[in-house]
Formats: C-alpha cells, structure tokens, sequence
C-alpha cells in the first residue's frame, strides 16, 4: 500500500537480498558509512537501480531541453487536424493504429491530442520535485520531532508520541483527498493555480508522512540514550546541545538515510494515486493523470497507458530496491 | 593425522567403560571467507559417573565439539569426520531420526542462557513434559506433567505443583536454570552435556547449580561433559579437564594434573590471568598477550606461538613451524600435551609458579 | 492487562473526537462556503447568493462553529431533526446528518455500503494470508537456496510496484482485453441476494489483493521464521529430541506469528479504513468509493463520516492487535 | 564467549546476516568471523621472554594506610520511583537501589565494591559520576559536596572523576575515530589548543599499550579488549583524580582480563590515579582492591581491608559469597571448601524485608534482625560489619552483640532503661576507637 507513513515501519523482515557476500573487506581507517558505501558499489542490483534513478533524475532536470530536443511542447494539440473522429477518435498519425511518428515519438493522445512526450518528460519532473520536496520536508520534521521526543522524554515524549499515533490513526488516502481540494479550492481562479497545486500537495504529503521518521528516530534516539557511549560524554562533561549532534545524530544517519530512500518511492506512488484518484496535480503534468485519462482508451490505445505506467514502475521499483540495498548495507546487524 | 596413534585416555578408570569416545574429530564449516575449521582432531572419552570438563577462549571450538555429540550442526552444511560413539552406537552419519532417538533421552545438553533457551510462549511444565512425551509415547499427558512435577522438585525449586503453571520469565535466573537441568534429566540420560550452565549467574547462584549438578550426577551416575571458561568451576567439578585452543586440544588429563602439573603454556597462560580468591597476594596476574587466533587463517605450526612466552625456549622455528603433536606429559601417565618444550613441567615449576603462586612452591 | 484495554479505548475516544472536531473544522472553515455545494445540488446549478445565504441559514452556518458542532455530536449520540430546504428531516441516532447528493441519511448509506467494504478486504486478507504465510514458512526453512533467493527477490519486485497499478493492470487486462468470463465481472452484489455473483464479482479484486499483499507478507514471515528459527529455544527443542516438524511449527511459527499478527492488524485496518483504489479500480460500491465520490462534490457530512468511520477502524484493529499481542505473548500479558 | 552481552551481541548479527542458513551453525560461524576481525599481528605486549612478560604482570595492590581520602560518601541514596501501570500512573514506591551507604575512597587508591546483580553497585558508580541525581545524603571531593552541585556546577569537576564503562561495544561511539573519542574530553573542556588535541590522543594510546597511528580508525576496527583500552585512554584524557571502573572486565575473555587489570595498575602506578572499582568477581576485586566494600541490595553490608574481609569476614553474607567462589588453586591442594548455601532468591528492593535486608536468606537470623536494622559497626582498625551476630565464619556469637547500642534487648525488643549509643554514626571513614565483640564496648583493642 503506498501509504508514506507506513512505508518504514512495515519493514520489520530480515535482509531480503542477501549480503553479495563479498570477500572480507579491508576495513582499515573507514568509518561504517564508508564501509556501507563500499558495499552498495559492490552491490550489482543497486548499481542498475541507482544508474536508473539517476536516468530519471536526469529527464526531470532537463525535461525542458529535452522537450526541446524532440521539438515537442505541452501547448494543447489540434484535436481536429490529429485525430480521426469519423473512425474511432485515434490519431491520425502515429500509434496505435500506425507506425512511429517522428513528430511525436510517444504519439498523441486521444481527445486532446496533446503530445505523449512531452507529457511523459514533464509529467518525471512533477513526480520528482513533488516527492523530492515532500521527503526533504517530512524528513525535517520527523527528525526534530523525533530527536525531541526521543531524548527529553516524559511530557514532551508523550505529548509528540500522542500526535504522532494520532497522525497514524487518520486514514491517509481519505484524508488527503479531503484535504488536498480544500487547500487548493481558494486558489481554483489563481492564475498560478497549477503551482499551488502541487505545493498543496507537497503540503499533504508531509503533513501525513513525517510519522514514520518521527517514530524511527524517537525509538533509535531511545536506545541510543541508553547506551554507554551517551553517558560517556555526561561524564565528560558534554552539552546536551553537542551530545544531540555529535554523538547521537551521526549515529542516526543510517536509519534516516534508509527511511529517506524508502519514502521517496512512497511520495512518488502516492502523488500518482492522488492525481488517479483525481485529486492533486489535475492542472499541467503528472503521469498519474495521464493514467487516468489513458485507461478508458486501454482497449483501443493501450500505449497511451503503458507510457506514464512504466515510468511509474520503473521509478518506483528502482527506488525501492536501492532503498533495500541500502538499508542491507548499512543495517549494523549485517555488518561484522 | 598422525596424531591418531595415541589415544588419550585421561582416566585410567574409564579406559574401558567409556561411555562416551570422540576421536579424530573435525568439524569444518563453510563460510563465505572459506572453509573454517571449528574443531580439529579431537578425541576424548567419558565415562559413566565421570566428569570431564572442557576449557577454552571463545571459538576455541568447545561448543562446537558438543553439539557435534547431539548432531545438532546442519548436515548440509557441515563437515563432521572422526568417530564420536555414545554407547556402542557410532553417531557421525547416523540418520536424523536415529540421531533424535538419541537426543533428550540417552544424551541431553544444558545451555548457558536458560532464559533464551527455553521458549518465551510456553509453559516451564509444558516444555518439561514434552521433552518427556517425545522418548515416552505411550505415557499420558497426566503422566508427563506427573513427572515434570517430580522433577522440578527434584531440583529444588519451591512448591512445583504450582510452579510448573509458570512462563519461564516468571522464574528468577537461577530457577530457570535448575528447570533447564530438570528438561536435561526428565529422560535418566547416561550423558549430560552442560554449555557454560553457570556463566550467567550470580556467584552464590552458581554455587547452588554446581552443587546440584554434583549431587545429580551421584544419583544418575551419568557421564558429564561441563564447557566452561572458568578455571574454577572446572576445578571444582571435573575429573578430567581437556583445554582447547583454536579447534585443537592441546592438554587432556586429570584435572588434578593438569592444575599442579601443566604442561602446555596456554593453560599456565590460563591459570596466570585469573586470581585467586584465596591466594597469596604476591601472586603476579601475567596475562596472555595478544588476542585469540581467526580460525579462518589460523598460524602455522602451534596455533599457541604468536602469543607464546616461551618460544624462546624451544630451538629453531619448530613452534611456528611444525604442529606439535598430542604427547605423554613427562609427569603422570594419564596426561597428554600438545607442546615442543623439552621440560614443561620443570620450567613450570622454576619460572612460573613462583611468579603466580609463590606460596605453592614453597610445599613442594 | 483489562486496565490497559480500558485506558486504549479512552485514549481512543479522544481521538476520534479530535478526529471528528479536525475534519469539521476543516469543512467548515476549507471552502468558501460550505453550504454552496447542498445550494448548487438542491437549485440545480441555479445556486444565487441569495439562495446560498437561506441554505446557509438553515444549515446552521450562521452560527457559530462550536454550536453546530456540539448539535453534530449530540445528534449522533440522541438523534437529531434537521432541515433541509424548508423540509424537516427525522435524523435518528447515531445521526451523522444526510448526504448532500443523495439527500440519503448518512449512517442508513454507511450501512449499505459496509458489507461490501468489509467482503472485499476479509476476503482480500484471507487470501493473502493464506498464501504469504506458507510460501514465507517454506522459504524460511530452505532459506539460503537458490529457490528462497529467486522467490524473494521476485517478491520484493513486485511488492515494490504501486498496488492501484497493479490493480489496475489486471483489471484491465482481465476487463477489457480478455474479457475473461468470471474474472471479468467486477462489481458487488449482496452476498444475500445472489452468491454466485457477489463471489464472481469479487475474485478479481480479491485476486489482487491477495497476490500482491502475499508478496509482502512472505517476506514477513520469512523474516520472522528466519529470526524466530536462529533463537536458543530452537536448539534446545531440537536438542530434546523433538521431531523437525514440532520444532518448526510449534516453537519456531508460535514465536514468528506475533510481529506477523501485529502488521496484519494494522494492515487490515488500513485495507478496511481505505480499499478507496480498489474500489474506484473495480467499481465495489463500498465506502472507499463512496467516500472518493463524496469527495468530489463536496457532501460534506458524508466525508466526514468516512473519516470518523477510518478513524475508529483503524484505532479497534490497534486495540485488537494489542490484546491478540497480549495473547500470543505471555510476557506482555504479566506485566 | 564469556559474558552474556556478549553472547547476544554474536547472536545478534547472525539473525539477520544470513549468511549461514542454519541457526546453530551460524552462531558459530559468526563468532568466529567476529574474533577475525582483530588483527592476529597486534599483540600490545612487547616482550622477549617469559620472565620480561612477568614483570609486565603485578602483585595485589597494597594499601597505603595513611592515604588521604579523595572522595568521602556519607549516607547516600538513590530511589527510583516505581509508576504503576494503571490508568493515572501514580508514583506507588520506589526502588531503593541505594539506601545509605558511606565509604572513601584514598587517594591514589582503590576501594573494590563487590556484590551480586541488583545489589545497587553500578548505580553508586552512577553516583558518584553523577550520571543519575542522588536522593540524599553528600558526597565530599576537594572539599565540595558533589551531591548537591547542579549539572552545570558540576562541570569543572567532572574532569577529576571520571568513568570506565563494562560493554566495550556500546561505550564507545561507533562513529567516531579513535582519536574524536579520546580527545573529545580536551574538545568539551576547552585545554589545550585544537592543534595539540592530536599529540595529547596519541600520547595516550601509547600509555593504554594501542598503536598511536590508530588514532584515525573506527572502533569497529578493534577487538573488545582494545576496545576497552580506548575507553580506558578516553578516561584518562583529562588526568583524573578518581576513575569509576564499573565492571571494567566482566565482558572481556579471561586472557585479556588480566592485561585490563594490569593496565589499569599500571596507570594507578603511574598517575596515582584512585579507582572506585564496581565487580562482582571478587577475586579480580581482592587481586585489584586493598580495600572492598560488599553490598547487598543497595547497603553496605561489610567494609573493610582486604585482610579483614577476605580472612576475616564478619557478616554472614560476605562469608556465603566467599565461599561459593570456585577456587582453582584449592583443588590442587586437595578437595572443595565447605559451602554456605544461602536458600532462595534476593528479596525486591521495592519492598525490602524489615531491619536486616539479609535475614530472610541468613543462616543466623533471630529476632532482632527482623526489628531493627543493625549499624554498619567498626569492629576493627579497618573494619565494618553490620551484623547482629558479627563474627569470623563458626564462631558467631550466640547473643547479639548490638542491643546495648541500640538500647533494646536480646530479642530487639524497646529496653526502656537502656539509651541508644551515641557512638553510632554514617561517617565514611575510620575512626581510632572501634566496637570490641568480645567487651562489646567501644575502645582501641
């Protein structure tokens, strides 16, 4: 289920890819980041996966120029000089029912004949500033919070732990999709209308997925607390303020790290669904709604679907098995 | 292995009787590093109503050995050569349903961690009667909770018609570990293997278990096997200690030989690092230098040399050349060491002795 | 441990109330009116601001929020009448006021719409679990060959892909392309009035559902079975002489099934509280869809029902996950 | 192998390695994985020979009875508030981990605290470091009251007392360097200038017997006990008066025990370091510690030299734990000392038994002992007992010897002529006159 908050506590199974099991590794003045580093580049599906986001990271960035690459634009297309409405409402040119059309390499589509392409490339940038924008944001929030929590304890534990389960009992999809029209209907005759969409939907989706950090982050900084190396430095005399930061946080990295590569993929799936569901990016852009509009037409156009569907998939399951490879990589349970 | 000619038979009592008799054992895992071997040519016998203890650092291949005794390594993924025969039934090979016929009934063991050892989410009673049930099919479950009762009190803890109602967190630590020992003897076996059965209690706790396993032992007339790391609890158990290194035995004998007369450096390295809690106090605490050898790449000739005191004493290179072999200690005839010290025994009693016990040298 | 019950449920209470003042507060303070939406529906797109201001006023959005929130609650403690267009609606308890669209009362919609909802996710779990946790059981125990990895990795593939898309792949490959003759007939009839076609018409959904959460439970369990296999008590069972299969499916599942009841819990909650893509994707009248449609044009009292209705589910399967916890392990029911 | 954190620690990453699919096989592998990550050619010690390694290894330490004390403890306490699980969770008792005890410490010295799990040892360690806040009762060090200093007050101080902690593998933060551990006390206390932080660090791997080049290595680089060198190193950094060694090689394996202990007599000799050290082995205590303070659920049951205590006990409860240690040179002698088996478990401390918290599991109780509570008695130049029936091991009096003190009679009864003895009191030290058991009067014998 593609429920952002959920996405890290779920995950309470072992190591799924196993360990590449490579040889013993030279470990001599390397820090266990570093050494996990080292593994993923060893680690031959994360290096496909990572290769692939890049790709994808890469298209969103330059989506622009490549649209200007393949001559394609978002401009509405010409309904009536592209498609056939005396047959069956298909292009005229291109697929499905013809060949490649180099004007339009991913076709056009039905009933607006707007460029696939053009779409497609935009659409990778939406998913990727939404999702990116929206991890960056939920990541903050549930680290302060967690880090507070975690480490004060008493009222101020129970009061952030009681929010936080409250977070978690409010169904995320309904209350999203509650959400996210009511944020953005005030602003239905802006003229910058789009972009307040997808910040209201940035909005959403931190405001439901900073949870599961909050709650990583409050448990590890728990156990954390407890362990001899903390006391060590109240021994020492240390301040609260550095022993947050520099002993405790550094050893937070990995867990938040493995959290962050698990929740991009969710926001990504998430801010699909919503705009499938209709709700969230509807104006511009986003392969969700193109996914929408595209499985009426499934029958006839099933190209129309496939497009924005792949990028989806592909996106996502890369993410997710980096991810993994991640946490494999950094869990100290694997690690000698 | 030319080691094999000389069978050590520690107790001259048991030399026939032995009940149980390991010899040339190996056991070799795989492991992603390469092949690690655990144990290495290893014999020793235990007979009925005898104790031997087995002392070593951690991966000295003292766990090991015993489990290979229940057969509890994966087949599959372990290779086990040498004999290990429990009565006159050979075991290495020996089918898993034959091997289960075995394990709990004629041959149980005791871990160290009773709390870990026994499941969380069933009763002490449950667990102590289906330890019974499995070797007794035709007994009832009136029967089985019967004599897990009986057992309980036999190993004294405190009103067991109740107690054996309870989840094994309800009992304290040393509880635990008498029902552990209860679970061990349900069946009468002629051999009890016990895991470091005191190593995590208190020392009064540990007190009342080795008593208890003591009197048991008189009772069942069992063969004992007691792995421990505590020179102590081997003292006062054992008749016979075998001390492991890096997989290899490297001194077998009586235990009251080898305290008086070792003769192996590592086992003065052993009983040079621990205090005593009666000592003379201008006893020395020499440690052993260095830290325990990787099984994976272990050192050539004696595994011991690299952190040896005294290879200084023995000519040439042979002590990280040429693995000694297991031979007859140059005091007592029930006694082998794994050492190329011409006179292990002299330079014991010269030179280390007077530096960890000064007060034993001068009685003799 | 019944003090603890006791002390969940109250907790749980409060938020729900809080759940319920939030989504109020939300709709009544989110759009720019809320009673434009009832004008637009009963004046048939003729909605001047003279009309909005009468609907409005009967609404109760003249006063002030805490006075209609408190006849809210006490309508749906004692019943409440509500008027509608110059029209008084009888609004029994528990009352959680009409639907805008359909001009239905809520909690009488709720209640035609729950059994749907409720058949498609128990059928949907029964399956999944019925599939996960064998298949993670026989990966645990061969865990390490060849098969386990093959298996999990796939697995992991394809727990990775969005769920709607899955969904929606397959309904419209089993729908529109194939045209498969049982698989093919989505939609929910009343498993009362025809069987055999509230079961056709929920195999496919539940076929999803299944597959692709089993994907995920199988690695739950695999995960539990691998851990619960390495503790001690495993090799003291085996040690006592038990057979394999005692020591794999009395001490190692007894153990594994705790973490894998806990997410199921939750799990189900969330399939209960939100099956809105399956729903939407297969057309299931249940309250995921009614919820989505409410969304869509504003019905106010409807959205805010769903999301109470989300809410307490979510908030019991906890309770229910803590007890059955509390259950299995006798550790926790002590203390 | 040895101790069970450390047993879980192994266990800990073959649950989720994988890399062995069978559970036994994979402890065991791991555990041999884990001992190879130390690096076989890095053994400390430098010697040629036998007779050079024993001069590496000491002899007991010696007291130095004129030694000033460097901290004096008087009457401390630490109670824990128990919540119940209720509804409203209400404070309803507490954990009395540690009920009033008083000792010093001498400067350059070491006083062994001895007990068994619970008894309330480590938490006097936190104490005195001031890692938990006592409930009452005051702790002298250069002439303050560290007890009543507020975390800030106390910063100053805290480079005179500092701490050794038992886990190797979660004392030390495994994301640090060598070197940001050890020189994070000169970081934190602003001494010496950034430059030197360097030379200081490697100065003091040097001292601990580690390679000064480490010092830009990560801890999970280094086995336990050099692991627990560099927690010894980080405690010396800011040159301490008083080291709290709370069970500094309970998870060490045997061998490398002693070149712990060793190490930190060495640094004794050295620095003139004084050490409050917290075991429950108590014959690494009587090896370390001229002088040892044996508690039992969280009071001072007996204190005193290592002579008195160790020949000599008093109390009952020192004498059952000594004799339940196994004693390997006995059995070269011949035989097993006779055992006093003490019966049951130790009580809550929640809810301790009234007067003597021993005397549910004592072999002599009567009474009394139910009744009050006994003093903590000086019963010799450098001795103290809290005992009733205080005397060595089958020779304990048949009458208490404590109800002139407290003006009761023989059975703890209220004597309504008797007065209680002014002579009675918590101090930490010695004093010249003591309590004769067989005059039962104060006076020097």
């Amino acid at each position: 289920m593609s429920i952002p908050g959920e996405v890290i506590t779920t995950h309470t199974e072992d190591s799924v890819v196993e360990d590449a099991t490579a040889p013993r590794e030279l470990q001599a003045g390397r820090s266990p980041l570093r050494i996990a580093a080292h593994r993923i580049r060893k680690d031959t599906v994360a290096m496909v996966c990572l290769s692939i986001v890049m790709l994808f990271v890469l298209i969103a960035i330059f989506a622009g120029t490549l649209a200007d690459l393949f001559n394609v634009n978002l401009t509405v297309g010409r309904p009536a000089e592209q498609l056939d409405f005396l047959g069956d409402g298909m292009p005229l040119n291109g697929p499905p029912n013809y060949g490649f059309d180099p004007e339009h390499p991913f076709g056009v589509a039905p009933k607006t004949a707007n460029d696939n392409l053009a779409y497609w490339l935009y659409g990778c940038r939406t998913s990727l500033v939404i999702a990116s924008t929206a991890t960056l944001f939920a990541t903050l929030i549930g680290v302060v919070t967690g880090l507070v929590a975690g480490f004060a304890g008493g009222v101020v534990d129970k009061v952030i732990s009681f929010v936080i389960d409250l977070f978690l009992t409010l169904p995320f999809l309904l209350m999203a999709l509650i959400i996210a029209p009511i944020i953005t209907s005030r602003f239905a005759s802006d003229p910058d209308y789009p972009t307040i969409q997808k910040f209201g939907l940035v909005a959403v989706l931190v405001f439901f997925g900073w949870m599961g950090v909050a709650r990583l982050v409050r448990g590890e900084t728990m156990s954390l607390r407890e362990r001899e190396f903390i006391q060590a430095s109240r021994v020492i005399g240390m301040p609260t303020g550095r022993i947050l930061f520099k002993e405790l946080l550094p050893n937070l990295v990995a867990p938040i790290v493995v959290a962050v590569s698990l929740m991009l993929p969710g926001f990504i799936a998430a801010e699909a669904g919503l705009a499938f569901l209709g709700i969230g990016v509807t104006q511009g852009a986003s392969w969700g709604q193109t996914i929408l509009q595209a499985s009426p037409y499934f029958e006839k156009y099933p190209l129309y679907l496939w497009e924005p569907l792949l990028g989806i998939v592909i996106l996502v399951v890369a993410l997710n098995l980096l991810g993994d490879a991640i946490r494999d990589a950094v869990d100290p349970k694997t690690r000698r | 292995m030319t080691d094999s000619i000389i069978q050590p038979r520690a107790h001259q009592m048991s030399e026939e009787g032995a009940y149980l008799a390991v010899e040339n054992l190996t056991i070799e895992f795989p492991t992603p590093d390469g092949p690690l071997t655990a144990v290495n040519d290893l014999s020793y016998t235990v007979g009925m109503g005898q104790t031997l203890g087995i002392v070593g650092e951690s991966g000295s291949g003292k766990s090991v050995s015993s489990m290979a005794v229940l057969g509890l390594h994966d087949t599959k993924r372990t290779k086990i050569t040498g004999s290990i025969r429990i009565g006159d039934k050979e075991v290495v090979g020996l089918s898993e349903s034959g091997m289960r016929k075995l394990r709990g009934n004629a041959v149980s063991m005791i871990f160290q961690d009773a709390l870990a050892a026994l499941h969380p989410f069933y009763r002490v009673g449950g667990q102590l009667a289906e330890a019974y049930q499995v070797h007794h099919s035709n007994a009832s479950k009136r029967d089985a909770r019967r004599k897990a009762i009986e057992m309980l009190d036999r190993v004294g803890i405190p009103q067991p018609d109740r107690r054996v109602d309870d989840f094994p967190h309800q009992f304290s630590g040393g509880m635990r570990q008498r029902a552990m020992i209860a679970m061990g003897l349900i069946n009468d076996p002629s051999l009890l293997i016990a895991d470091e059965p005191t190593t995590a209690l208190d020392v009064t706790v540990q007190a009342q278990i080795l008593d208890l396993l003591q009197d048991l032992q008189r009772e069942f007339n069992s063969a004992v096997i007691i792995i421990t790391h505590d020179l102590g609890v081997v003292a006062e158990m054992a008749d016979d200690v075998l001390v492991m290194y890096a997989g290899r035995a490297v001194e077998y004998g009586t235990t009251k030989q080898i305290l008086s007369h070792p003769e192996m450096p590592y086992t003065w390295g052993l009983l040079s690092s621990i205090p005593d809690v009666q000592s003379d106090t201008s006893a020395r605490l020499i440690p052993i230098p260095g830290n325990p050898p990787s099984l994976l790449n272990p050192p050539s000739g004696c595994s011991f040399h690299p952190r040896c005191a005294h290879v200084d004493k023995v000519p040439g290179s042979l002590c990280s050349t040429t693995l000694p072999r297991l031979t007859p200690a140059s005091i007592g005839t029930a006694h082998v060491k794994r050492c190329h010290l011409a006179d292990p025994d002299a330079i014991y009693q010269r030179e280390v002795l007077p530096e960890i016990a000064p007060d034993l040298v001068e009685e003799n | 441990m019944f003090a603890y019950i006791i002390k969940r449920l109250l907790t749980g209470v409060v938020v729900v109330v809080l759940v319920s003042m939030a989504v109020f507060a939300l709709l009544w303070y989110g759009p720019e009116s809320p009673a434009r939406p009832i004008c637009v529906q009963e004046t048939s797109n003729r909605c001047t601001d003279e009309r909005l201001a009468n609907f409005e006023e009967s609404m109760g959005y003249n006063n002030p929020i805490y006075v209609e929130y408190g006849k809210y609650a006490k309508g749906i403690f004692v019943g409440r009448e509500m008027a509608l267009g110059g029209n008084t609606i009888q609004c029994d308890a528990p009352c959680f006021g009409f639907s805008f669209r359909s001009r239905a009362l809520v909690w009488d919609e709720l209640i035609e719409r729950l059994p749907a909802t409720i058949s498609l996710a128990i059928g949907g779990a029964t399956l999944y679990l019925l599939l996960g946790i064998p298949i993670g059981i026989a990966a645990a125990r061969r865990r390490g060959t060849l098969g386990d990895k093959l298996l999990v990795s796939s697995f992991l593939v394809i727990s990775s892909i969005p769920y709607y898309l899955f969904a929606l792949v397959a309904w419209l490959y089993c729908t529109l392309v194939w045209d498969l003759p049982v698989l093919g007939d989505s939609g929910y009839t009343p498993l009362l009035d025809n069987p055999a076609k509230w079961f056709a018409g929920l195999l496919l959904p539940w076929l999803c559902l299944g597959i692709f959460n089993c994907t995920a439970y199988t690695r739950y369990t695999r995960g539990a079975m691998v851990e619960s296999l390495s503790e001690d008590y495993i090799r003291t069972a085996k040690a006592k002489g038990l057979p394999a299969r005692t020591v794999v499916y009395k001490h190692g599942l007894r153990s594994a099934l705790v973490p894998v009841v806990t997410i199921f819990g939750i799990d189900l909650g969330i399939l209960l509280a939100g099956t809105i893509f399956t729903e939407r994707i297969f057309e299931i009248q249940g309250i995921g869809l009614w919820g989505l449609r409410a969304v869509g044009s504003f019905d106010l009292p409807v959205i805010s029902a769903t999301a109470m209705f989300g809410a307490i589910v979510i908030i019991v399967s906890n309770i229910i996950v803590d007890v059955v916890y509390g259950v299995l392990d006798p550790r926790v029911r002590v203390s | 192998m040895a101790s069970p954190e450390d047993t879980a620690r192994v266990g800990r990453h073959t649950d989720q390695s994988g890399k062995s699919p069978e559970a036994p096989n994979a402890t065991v592998a791991a555990q041999f994985q884990d001992s190879a990550t130390e690096d076989p050619h890095d053994v400390e010690a430098s010697y040629a020979s036998f007779g050079e390694l024993a001069k590496q290894g000491h002899t007991a330490a010696v007291l130095d009875p004129t030694a000033e004390p460097v901290i004096a403890v008087e009457d401390l306490k630490m109670y824990f508030p128990v919540r119940s699980s209720g509804l409203v969770r209400r404070t309803i008792g507490q954990v009395q981990a540690v009920d009033g005890i008083s000792f010093e410490v001498p400067r350059g010295g070491s006083l062994g605290l001895v007990g068994e799990s619970g008894c309330g040892k480590s938490t006097t360690g936190r104490l005195i470091t001031r890692l938990y806040n006592p409930t009452g009762g005051s702790m002298t060090f250069g002439g303050q009251d560290i007890a009543k200093l507020s975390q800030r007050q106390m910063k100053p101080l805290r480079r005179d007392i500092q701490m050794i902690f038992q886990d190797p593998y979660t004392s030390l933060n495994p994301r640090h360097t060598v070197g940001a551990i050890v020189g994070a006390p000169l970081a934190v206390h602003d001494i010496v200038p950034k430059k030197q932080i360097l030379g200081r660090v490697q100065e003091l791997l040097e001292v601990v017997g580690l390679n000064p080049e480490h010092y830009n290595r990560y801890p999970n680089e280094f086995s336990g006990g050099q692991r627990q060198r560099i927690g010894i190193a980080r405690a010396l950094t800011l040159n301490p008066k008083l080291l709290v060694a709370d069970e500094p090689v309970s998870a060490l394996d045997v061998s490398i025990q002693a070149q712990v202990i060793n190490l930190l007599q060495d640094i004794q000799r050295e620095f003139g370091v004084a050490y409050l050290f917290i075991a429950h082995d108590l014959a690494v205590v009587r090896h370390f510690c001229p002088e040892v303070a044996v508690m039992y659920l969280g009071k001072i049951v007996e204190i005193g030299d290592r002579e008195s205590i160790y020949s000599h006990a008093h109390h009952p409860y020192t004498q059952a734990l000594l004799s339940a240690v196994p004693d390997v040179k006995q059995a070269v002698i011949g035989g097993r000392r006779e055992r006093i088996m003490l019966e049951g478990d130790v009580p809550s401390p929640i809810n301790p038994p009234s007067g003597c918290r021993f005397r549910t599991r004592c072999p002599l109780a009567q009474d009394i002992c139910a009744r009050h509570e006994p003093p903590l008695l000086q019963i010799g130049p450098r001795h103290k007992a809290a005992c009733h029936f205080a005397g060595e091991i089958g020779r304990h009096p048949v009458t208490p010897v404590t109800p002139r003190l407290l003006g009761t009679d023989d059975h703890g009864n209220a004597d309504p002529g008797a007065t209680p003895s002014t002579e009675l009191t918590t101090q930490a030290g010695y004093s010249d006159t003591w309590f004769d058991l067989d005059k039962k009067t104060f006076g020097r014998a």
